[in-house]
Order: structure tokens, then C-alpha cells, then sequence
């Protein structure tokens, strides 16, 4: 079963790799497996600061979900690149850095730093651009093209944009994101929501909102990354509430090249490497004998066929 | 680090809303006190639920655990035989004190971590004296466990058992060092009346309780910051700022 | 314990009705509990002729939700009156119409012929217009402020306007909405979401994508209607996941006046009732002492005061 | 209609994936052949599951079930004493014939729903046929029971038990009425097959099972449409066009 493919910068193995911010930089998992054994690894969002992020409690749990506001806590590009890259440059995977920023020039800061150190960069664009007045880059195609294109011109690796799915309408975003020059995607980013503690009578998190992710949100993940696929000829990283080796066949079939898992770690430690294991045997399950066999297989067969997904 | 199923061998009410749940760890299961476990509650709740570890004994670990919310009461159903998945132990557990005379200060469900702790020191002839608040009588669990290892003053908000008040207006004056673990406001009625040094156990949400997330961060009394799960949940008193 | 309350058009005995869709014309529910006990009934999408809607599969489970894609499906307008009012007006309990059109004219035909029979109409704004060629009139303030007046003109009773999700501004459209005549506003309708039947390579539902509903989406809910109060003066109708009577007075900390219950009908059919009985404990549980009292009660003391959140 | 917890009293595997579940019902539970309940399963699957009446008997209901996908894999882990909530009977049942040689044609889990039937045929003095599919072997369950009320013939797609084929390679000529439950497929085979008069059991996805929601609406014949929870799940072979 040929689990490998090769997408723009990064060869990978097998198509999981954790989803950035709940993996941190890789050394708390590396007690539990081999990170050899992933696609690749996804790095926690850097800024070009130190930040500390938002008060706790910074998370809280919804039905089959959670709730987060980290607000970006990193220790800054430059320590990122002395004191957490070095321990990652011990395995062969393919490492990918989660870029973040509140001005256009942050993240091409950020970009020119780190790129150089990577394989690939991902843009974090559902940060709020604080010149725009707070609007999240993400949710305004204009605003996100801007980014993408700034951030191309300094970028030494491929580029790919973490789409926010709080948005009317997330093929417009997607197109004006590869029109900017973007390498991939990655869909979809957590949905805003809240919940409020009744004893206090406000909301749970220090931060008031929170981000939703896990099994909550995967039909919408999945209907996002089907909508988009037709439309774009780069390849679609996909996340969001995956838990099983089926949910990334899901994902593959819906036109995801790759997966990431992110809140499903939370829940057990283990699950990437026992996704990787089941992964052949749930391909065949369902007659497929390639990893790149699935990709975008639920569409019908006139769609325009692109790059990454025959 | 350890990820394991583990089967109940016990699962009792021991105070109002209160349950002492006991697990069989199979072989080489090892922990210290003030270390705690990440436990896998049943479906729709999604995260773990980070329980301290109140005593362990050959092949057998005791968590004490108060059903706040729905997750804790899912575990309230659990039956002999029943398994249970467990991360851990996790975290850094109590340093153990070079001074000889100790206080335990414990609010609530902060006092079981602090029996395993109490062994510990006993068995270290130390001198132990523990102050255990508790809302009502109700409320009240692990005195006698506990009078086994430590002189125990019990304080109860409303008086209805032992003294009455908060733990803080029956503090013991000659104590060298102290320990406590208990809710925020607690520990910061502490820090503000014992001068002597001391560690405190902190509680924060938590997703992955392995530092990979930083849902659990606090900041540091130097500008730093620290993971609960992972740098903690024990510090020093003046190490951390409490949230 | 006041669970009572007066909103545009309704007498309210309590703040729980059930969500449009999920409760049909009420006669099947009446079999298990007397409808009187209701805050109000609230009717499926009623469009000007008999629709038979999409076909089968039209619903999906989703972890904590299910995705439905009904089609719309009703006996048309002059049935309703004809034949399923008279049932209804057997009851006491206010009537709330909820009314669907794929055009400005459909919607406004709709409301003339129903409103008259009705207490209150519910503007279902999330369906295609095809004279937009299919873009909703919900992810577009323009269109949306336009059938709101249109069907405010023609109304003879209030008209609460049914916002859905799917939008990057939903306080944007709540205050186009209000500005255009809306009496009240229903939030959330469901989020767009899809399944892929790994058998088949295709989506499950024969419409591809469903709305995605239940407790999975509930903090999503919570969020828009914390995010909208403050921003509006009419009262909100808040839904999506609503499952307890603590999750119902979660929704009116957040800012809602009254609730209503869809999916959690089909996990326990007697959970309106239930959840009724149960309120007055839960509101004195947390210290309040009305319906009234809780409404807006997560948000801080000094926003602006609002007619019906004091 | 009647919502109730019902204590398992049996469930057992009979072939391969498929279960006969046993639950005392309380009193007073009264349901005909075709009519089925609406069954919960455990978290986070959200949506009930329709599953047919197989027999009833005083107190005591048997459902058979398939454990097709996750929610009816929780069910198979319910053990004997646990509760399972069911909303039901639901539907419309079978209409007895006036006809006297009685077809019953069952696909899979299709089967089930024919054993209470054959039952009270037998009673009426029936003479009955059925002719059961299932894919191979190890799924084949249900035929000593039915031949107690029936001549059975069993078919099986591979032919590794009784006769190979499909159902409707077997079906019997000198039938005055049939009766059949199975996938739509089957279904569809039969009715260009069959030219005597039938009644079918349809399956349609379903979330309220009332007639609440309008997630199981096929059309008829007619024009019209129908609900298959409130209006079926049997229809006359030529009422509801097949989707
Ligand atoms: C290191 C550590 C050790 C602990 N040891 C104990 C113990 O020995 N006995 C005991 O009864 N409690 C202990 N707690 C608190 C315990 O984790 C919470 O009471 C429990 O998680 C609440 O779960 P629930 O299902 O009752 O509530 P829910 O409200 O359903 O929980 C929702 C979410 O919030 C989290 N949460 C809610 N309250 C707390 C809290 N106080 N601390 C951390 N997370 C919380 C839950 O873990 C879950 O993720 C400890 C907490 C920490 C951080
Ligand atoms: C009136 C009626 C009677 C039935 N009687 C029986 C019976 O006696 N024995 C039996 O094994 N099966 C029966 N079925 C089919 C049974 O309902 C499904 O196999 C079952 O719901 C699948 O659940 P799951 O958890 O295995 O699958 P999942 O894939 O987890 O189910 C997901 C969702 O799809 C629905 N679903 C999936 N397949 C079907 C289906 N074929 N029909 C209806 N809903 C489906 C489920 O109810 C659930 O809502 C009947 C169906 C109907 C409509
Ligand atoms: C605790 C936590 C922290 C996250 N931090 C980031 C981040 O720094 N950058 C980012 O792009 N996404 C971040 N995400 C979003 C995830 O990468 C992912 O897109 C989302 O959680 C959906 O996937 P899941 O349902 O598998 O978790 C974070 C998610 C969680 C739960
Ligand atoms: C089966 C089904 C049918 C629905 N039909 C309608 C409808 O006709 N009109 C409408 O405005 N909303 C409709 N909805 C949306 C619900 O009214 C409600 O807004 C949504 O489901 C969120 O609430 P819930 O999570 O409690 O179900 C429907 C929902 C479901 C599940
Ligand atoms: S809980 Fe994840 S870093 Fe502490
Ligand atoms: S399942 Fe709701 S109408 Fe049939």
C-alpha cells in the first residue's frame, strides 16, 4: 500500500502529521513514539516575539469537542530556531513552521527568520491584523491576499495558507489565496464559539471566545475542503476532528492530500502512529491501493482534474 | 510517561459528591506525591480529567475525585471490572522538605494528594500537621486516613464539624515548612499569611497535560512562564504569579 | 419562579419552544405531551406550493449532531392553513409560521397568506435565491435586509428573522436585519456541513451538503448570540444544541429571550417538557429569579441597555 | 406510542455481525408484525436506531440486529441488567392477508421482521413459504425459527449454504401474496418479478421516527409523498415508487 507522496517541499511518508499548536515543537510526543514515524511535523504558531498569550482558563470542553484561546503563546522566532529546532533536525520528517502575526510585516519577519529552517511554512491567517482595526486577515479575501503575497516574497520554502472557516464563502478565500501565489492549503482553522459559566455568569474563558475543534467539527471540515477542491489545482492539507484512519480516508476522499490531527492527541496520546498503522489496511478496506488513489475520489469524475489529485 | 488501561477495583461514595476510585496499574506503575494522572472520561466529553494521585500501594492507585461537572460523574458509574484509560503519572510531584516540622494544608479535593505526601514524611520522621478545610460535614473525607501519619485539625466553613472557619484562621504557627493544595483562593490567602517557605499544588484546565499545548500556562514571578501540567502542578511558593 | 414573558407577537408561559423543522405541525409530539405546556409552537418552513424536497438520504449522524438536508419539503402554504392550523388553534399556545421562498415575491406571498393565521412569522433567510443565481439571502446583508422589508410590508404580525452561521459577520447581518424592520431575530439556523459515505466515494446525503445541528454546534450558538446582543435592541430567539435547562439558561446569559429546541427531539422526544419542569430549579440554582433576570446576564454591566434584556 | 427504559435480558451473537437482542419491555407493550422502535445508543452517536420488532412474547421483545457502523457496535457491548431506552412500537405493520399460500421473502437483516409475522400467519392457518437471503454461511440465522411456522428455503449468494443465488432466483410460483423486508435493491428486483399482489417493508434514515421531521419521505405512486416511519415502514408493493 503506497502511503507516500510528494507535495510542494515536503516528501512525505505517509499523509498525518499533527496540527499545528497541539504538538507544540515535537519533544513531548517524542516520549511516547518515534516522530520518524510521522508525515511530517507541524510546529506551534510563531511570532516574532516572545508572547505569552492569553490568561487561563484557556480552554474548556464542548460535546465531542473543545474550546481554545492560547492566544499564539510561542517563545518567539528566534528562540524557536535555537532551542526547538535543533531537537527536530534529529529525524528525517519534514518539518513544517506555523507562521502568525498581527501586521503583514510581522509575518514576513517571521517568514525570512524561519524559513530557511524548514520545509515548508504555513500561514496563520486567522490572526486579527491589529492595523485593520482587529479584522482577521482570514476572513477577508483582500486582506489575506496581501498577506500571501508578502509573505511568497520572502518565503525560501512553499507556502500554505491555514484557511478560517468562519467565513460565507471559503472557495473565495481559497481561489484569492492560490491567485496570491499560495503553494497549498491547509483547512480548515477552528470555528469561533464561547461557553459561558453559569455560576459566574460569564463566559468560561478568560478570553471570552474560543476557538472549536475536534469530531464536533468535521462535517463542516469536510464540506469545506469538497467545495474548495474543484476550484484549485494546489494540494489541501485537511484537519479538523479526525480521529480514525476512516476519518482520514474522509478527508482524502473529500480532496485533502494530506491530514492533520490536532485536538484528537488531547484525547489519546497515541493516535497519530495507530492512524499510520491502520491507515493500509482501511485503504484496502475500501479498495483502494494508494494513498494518491483516494485523493479528491468523491468528486464526480468530470471536475476539472488538478495537480495534486488525479 | 505511561498510557495504560487500567481496571477498577473500587469505586466508593466517601463524602458528599466524593468517590475514591481504585485502579489496578499492572506491573511497574510508579509514582510520588503530588503527581497526577490525565483519565479518559466516556463520550460526549472529549477531554481527559486530570486527577492527583492520592495513594498507590503495590499494584493498586487511589484517586479521590468530587463530581463537579458531567465528565467526574461518568466516572461516578464506573464498576469493578470496568476499565479505565490512564496518562500518566504526569507532572513533578513534592520536594521533600529538609525541615522537620511540616504543615499539610489542604481545601477540598486538595487534600488527597496530600495522604500519599503525609506517608512519605511519616516514614521520613518528620512531624506532621495537617489542616484539612472542608465546606460542611458532609464534605469531610480522609481525617482518619490521615491521623495514621499527621496530627489532623479538620475546619469546616460553617462549623457543623471541628473548628469552624477557613483553614487560613487555623494555620499552625510552629510549622518549619509547608504544603498545600487546594483552590485558588485558597492558596492565595496562604502566600499572603505564612512567611515560612512552602510548595503549593496548582490547578489549571488542561488539554494534553504533557506540555504540548499550553492550555495549563501561568506566568512566573520572574516575567517567565511555566506549564502546570508539566513544570508542575507543584512549585515552590514564590515561583509562580497565581492567575 | 416568572418564567413568563412578553415578546413582539408572543406570550410566552416559558422560554422553550421547538426549532422549525424538527417539530413538524405538532401533531405527532401531541401524542406524547400536551402542546399547551410549550413556550410557543414554532411550524416547519411553510413556501408558497407543496414542495416534496430532496431525496433520500436526507439525514446523516454526525458526532454530537446530525446533518439534514430536508429540501424544504411542506404541503405548501394553503395546506398549512387548511389543514394543519386547525389542529394547532386548538391549543393556547402562541404560533410561530416559519416561511421559506427562492425569491423576494415567494417570501412576501408566503407571509400574506400565513401571517394572519399566526402569532409571529420566522424568516427562514437560509435558503438560495435563484434570481441571485443560489447565493443565500442569509450570507448577504444587502439581500437579506431586502426580503426583510418586503415581508415586513405584507406581515400583519411580528416578524423575527432567522439568521444562519454561515458568515463571516453575523452581527453585521443581525444589525442589517434590525435596521430593515426585524421584531426579533432566531439564532442559529445549522452550519453547512457534508459527509462522504467511504463505500461509495460520495457524499451521503443525495444533496451533498446538510445543515449540521445538535450539541456539536451549541458553543458556535452561544458565541453569535453573546457577539450580536449587545449590538441589537430586538429580542433573540436562541437555538443549536439546546439539550438541558442549564444549556437553555446558557443561551439566555448569552443574550437570547427565549429558546428553542430541534435535533435534541429526536434523542428524547420528551425533552421539552423536561426541560421545562426543570427550569425553575436550574434558574434557582444560580441565583436568579425570572427568565427575565437572566436574559444578557454573561455580558457586563455597562452595555448598552436593550429593550427586552434588562 | 410509549417511551421506555428496558432492561436487557439477552444478547447474544447468532451470525456473523448480527445480534438478537432481548429486553423486558414492562407491561402493557403491544406491537404487531412490521412495525419496528426507534432505539437509543450511547454517545456521541446522536441519532436513535430504527430497528424492526423480530418476536414478542408476554414482557419479553427480540430485536435482531446487524452491527453495521458504530452505533450498533455500542449495542452489541450492552450487557444483560443494562437499560436501553425505546421509543416505539412505531409504524404501521403488516395487513394480514385474506389470500391463503403466503410468500415471505427476507434479505438479511430483513429477516427478523418476517419470524412474528410467520408466527400469527401460522395461527391464522397459513400456508407459508419463505425464502430468506443472506450472503454466505455464517450470516444465515432465523431458519429453525421460522420452521416452526414455515416450509423454508435459504438462499445464499455464494452458495456455501442451502441454494445459491438471489432471492428472487428462488422465489415460489404458487404464492398467492408475498411479504418481503430487505435492502431496496431486493426490493426492486422482486417487483418486476412478482406479479401477485405484496406488501414491502422499506428502509429509509431517520431522525424523529414520528413523522416529525420528514428525514424518511418517499414518494408514492400517486404523486404524493409519504412519511416511511409514520405511513410505512409496510406499504402495498405498488404505493411508494422505490428510491
Ligand atoms: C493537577 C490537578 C490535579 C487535580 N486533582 C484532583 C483530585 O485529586 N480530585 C479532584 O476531585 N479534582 C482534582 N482536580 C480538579 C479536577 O481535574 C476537576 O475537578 C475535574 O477535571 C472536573 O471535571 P468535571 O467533569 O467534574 O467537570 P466539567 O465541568 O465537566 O469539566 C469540563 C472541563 O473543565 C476541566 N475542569 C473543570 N474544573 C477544573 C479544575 N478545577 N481543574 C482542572 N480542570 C478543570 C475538566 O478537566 C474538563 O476539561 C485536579 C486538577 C488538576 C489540574
Ligand atoms: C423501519 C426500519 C427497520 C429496520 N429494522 C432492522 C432490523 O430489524 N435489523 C437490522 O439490523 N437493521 C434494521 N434496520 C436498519 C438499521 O436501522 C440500520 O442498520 C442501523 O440504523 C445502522 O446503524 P449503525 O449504528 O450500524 O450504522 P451507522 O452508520 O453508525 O448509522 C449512522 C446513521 O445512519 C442510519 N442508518 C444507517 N444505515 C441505515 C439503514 N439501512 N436504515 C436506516 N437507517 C440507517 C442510522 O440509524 C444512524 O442514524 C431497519 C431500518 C428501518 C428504517
Ligand atoms: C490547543 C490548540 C492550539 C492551536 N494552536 C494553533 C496554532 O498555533 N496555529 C494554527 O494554525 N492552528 C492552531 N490550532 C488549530 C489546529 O491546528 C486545527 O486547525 C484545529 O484544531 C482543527 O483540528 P482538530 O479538530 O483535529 O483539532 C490549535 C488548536 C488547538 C486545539
Ligand atoms: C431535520 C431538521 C429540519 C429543519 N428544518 C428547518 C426549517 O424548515 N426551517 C428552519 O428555519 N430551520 C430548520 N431547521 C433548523 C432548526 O430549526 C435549528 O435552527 C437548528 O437545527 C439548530 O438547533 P438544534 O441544534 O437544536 O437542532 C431544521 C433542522 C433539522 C435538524
Ligand atoms: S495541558 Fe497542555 S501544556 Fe499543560
Ligand atoms: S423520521 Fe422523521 S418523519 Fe420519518
Amino acid at each position: 500500500m503506497k502511503l507516500s507522496q510528494t507535495l510542494p517541499g515536503l516528501k512525505l511518508k505517509n499523509p498525518v502529521m499533527p496540527a499545528s499548536g497541539c504538538f507544540s515543537f515535537g519533544k513531548e510526543y517524542a516520549q511516547f513514539y518515534d516522530l520518524n514515524r510521522l508525515g511530517a511535523i507541524v510546529m506551534k504558531a510563531a511570532t516574532k516575539d516572545s508572547r505569552f498569550g492569553n490568561k487561563t482558563p484557556r480552554v474548556a470542553e464542548t460535546s465531542s469537542g473543545m474550546l481554545n484561546a492560547i492566544g499564539l503563546q510561542n517563545p518567539g522566532v528566534d528562540n524557536i530556531i535555537n532551542e526547538e529546532l535543533p531537537f527536530l533536525d534529529t529525524f528525517s520528517t519534514p518539518k513544517i513552521a506555523n507562521i502568525a502575526g498581527s501586521t503583514t510585516e510581522e509575518y514576513e519577519e517571521v517568514t525570512e527568520k524561519l524559513s530557511s529552517h524548514v520545509d515548508a511554512v504555513e500561514l496563520n491567517i486567522s490572526c486579527p491584523n491589529v492595523k485593520e482595526g482587529g479584522i482577521q486577515f482570514g476572513t477577508d479575501p483582500a486582506l489575506a491576499s496581501e498577506v500571501v503575497r508578502a509573505v511568497k516574497r520572502k518565503s525560501k520554502v512553499p507556502v500554505y495558507v491555514k484557511l478560517s472557516p468562519n467565513v460565507s464563502d471559503i472557495k473565495g478565500m481559497a481561489v484569492a489565496c492560490e491567485e496570491a501565489g499560495a503553494d497549498g492549503l491547509s483547512m480548515i482553522n477552528t470555528l469561533t464559539g464561547m461557553q459561558i459559566l453559569k455560576e459566574k455568569r460569564k463566559p468560561l474563558l478568560a478570553n471570552n471566545t474560543g476557538g472549536l475543534s475536534g469530531p464536533a467539527i468535521k462535517p463542516i471540515a469536510i464540506r469545506m475542503i469538497y467545495e474548495v477542491y474543484p476550484h484549485v489545482s494546489i494540494p489541501i492539507i485537511g484537519m479538523g476532528g479526525i480521529e480514525t484512519a476512516e476519518d482520514v480516508l474522509e478527508f482524502l476522499l473529500a480532496g485533502a492530500s494530506a491530514t492533520a490531527v490536532g485536538t484528537a492527541n488531547f484525547h489519546q496520546p497515541l493516535i497519530m502512529p495507530e492512524i499510520i498503522d491502520a491507515l493500509p489496511g482501511i485503504l484496502e478496506k475500501y479498495g483502494l491501493s494508494s494513498v494518491h488513489e483516494a485523493i479528491g475520489g468523491a468528486h464526480d469524475e468530470n471536475i476539472a482534474s488538478s495537480l495534486y489529485s488525479s | 510517561m505511561n498510557l495504560r488501561n487500567m481496571k477498577v477495583a473500587g469505586n466508593r461514595k466517601i463524602a458528599a459528591d466524593t468517590y475514591e476510585l481504585k485502579l489496578y496499574t499492572g506491573p511497574d506503575f510508579k509514582t510520588s506525591p503530588g503527581q497526577f494522572v490525565h483519565v479518559l472520561v466516556d463520550p460526549p466529553h472529549y477531554l481527559r480529567r486530570p486527577l492527583s494521585v492520592a495513594s498507590i500501594s503495590r499494584d493498586e492507585l487511589t484517586l479521590v475525585y468530587k463530581t463537579f461537572g458531567e465528565g467526574t460523574k461518568t466516572l461516578a458509574g464506573k464498576k469493578i471490572g470496568e476499565e479505565i484509560n490512564i496518562l500518566g503519572p504526569l507532572g513533578n510531584g513534592f520536594t521533600f522538605p529538609e525541615e522537620k516540622r511540616v504543615m499539610l494544608i489542604g481545601g477540598g479535593v486538595g487534600v488527597p494528594p496530600l495522604l500519599e505526601l503525609a506517608s512519605d514524611l511519616h516514614e521520613m520522621g518528620k512531624s506532621i500537621h495537617a489542616v484539612l478545610g472542608f465546606k460542611s460535614e458532609q464534605d469531610v473525607f480522609y481525617e482518619e486516613e490521615l491521623k495514621g501519619f499527621a496530627e489532623v485539625t479538620v475546619v469546616t466553613e460553617d462549623g457543623s464539624y471541628g473548628k469552624k472557619g477557613l483553614v487560613t484562621e487555623w494555620l499552625d504557627d510552629s510549622a518549619d515548612i509547608f504544603y498545600a493544595c487546594g483552590p485558588n483562593p485558597m492558596l492565595r490567602a496562604l502566600l499572603t499569611e505564612l512567611e515560612i517557605p512552602g510548595f503549593i499544588s496548582m490547578e489549571e484546565r488542561m488539554g494534553c497535560a504533557i506540555g504540548a499545548c499550553f492550555a495549563c500556562t501561568i506566568e512566573t514571578t520572574d516575567g517567565g512562564y511555566v506549564n502546570v501540567c508539566k513544570d508542575g502542578p507543584v512549585f515552590p511558593k514564590d515561583k509562580v504569579v497565581l492567575p
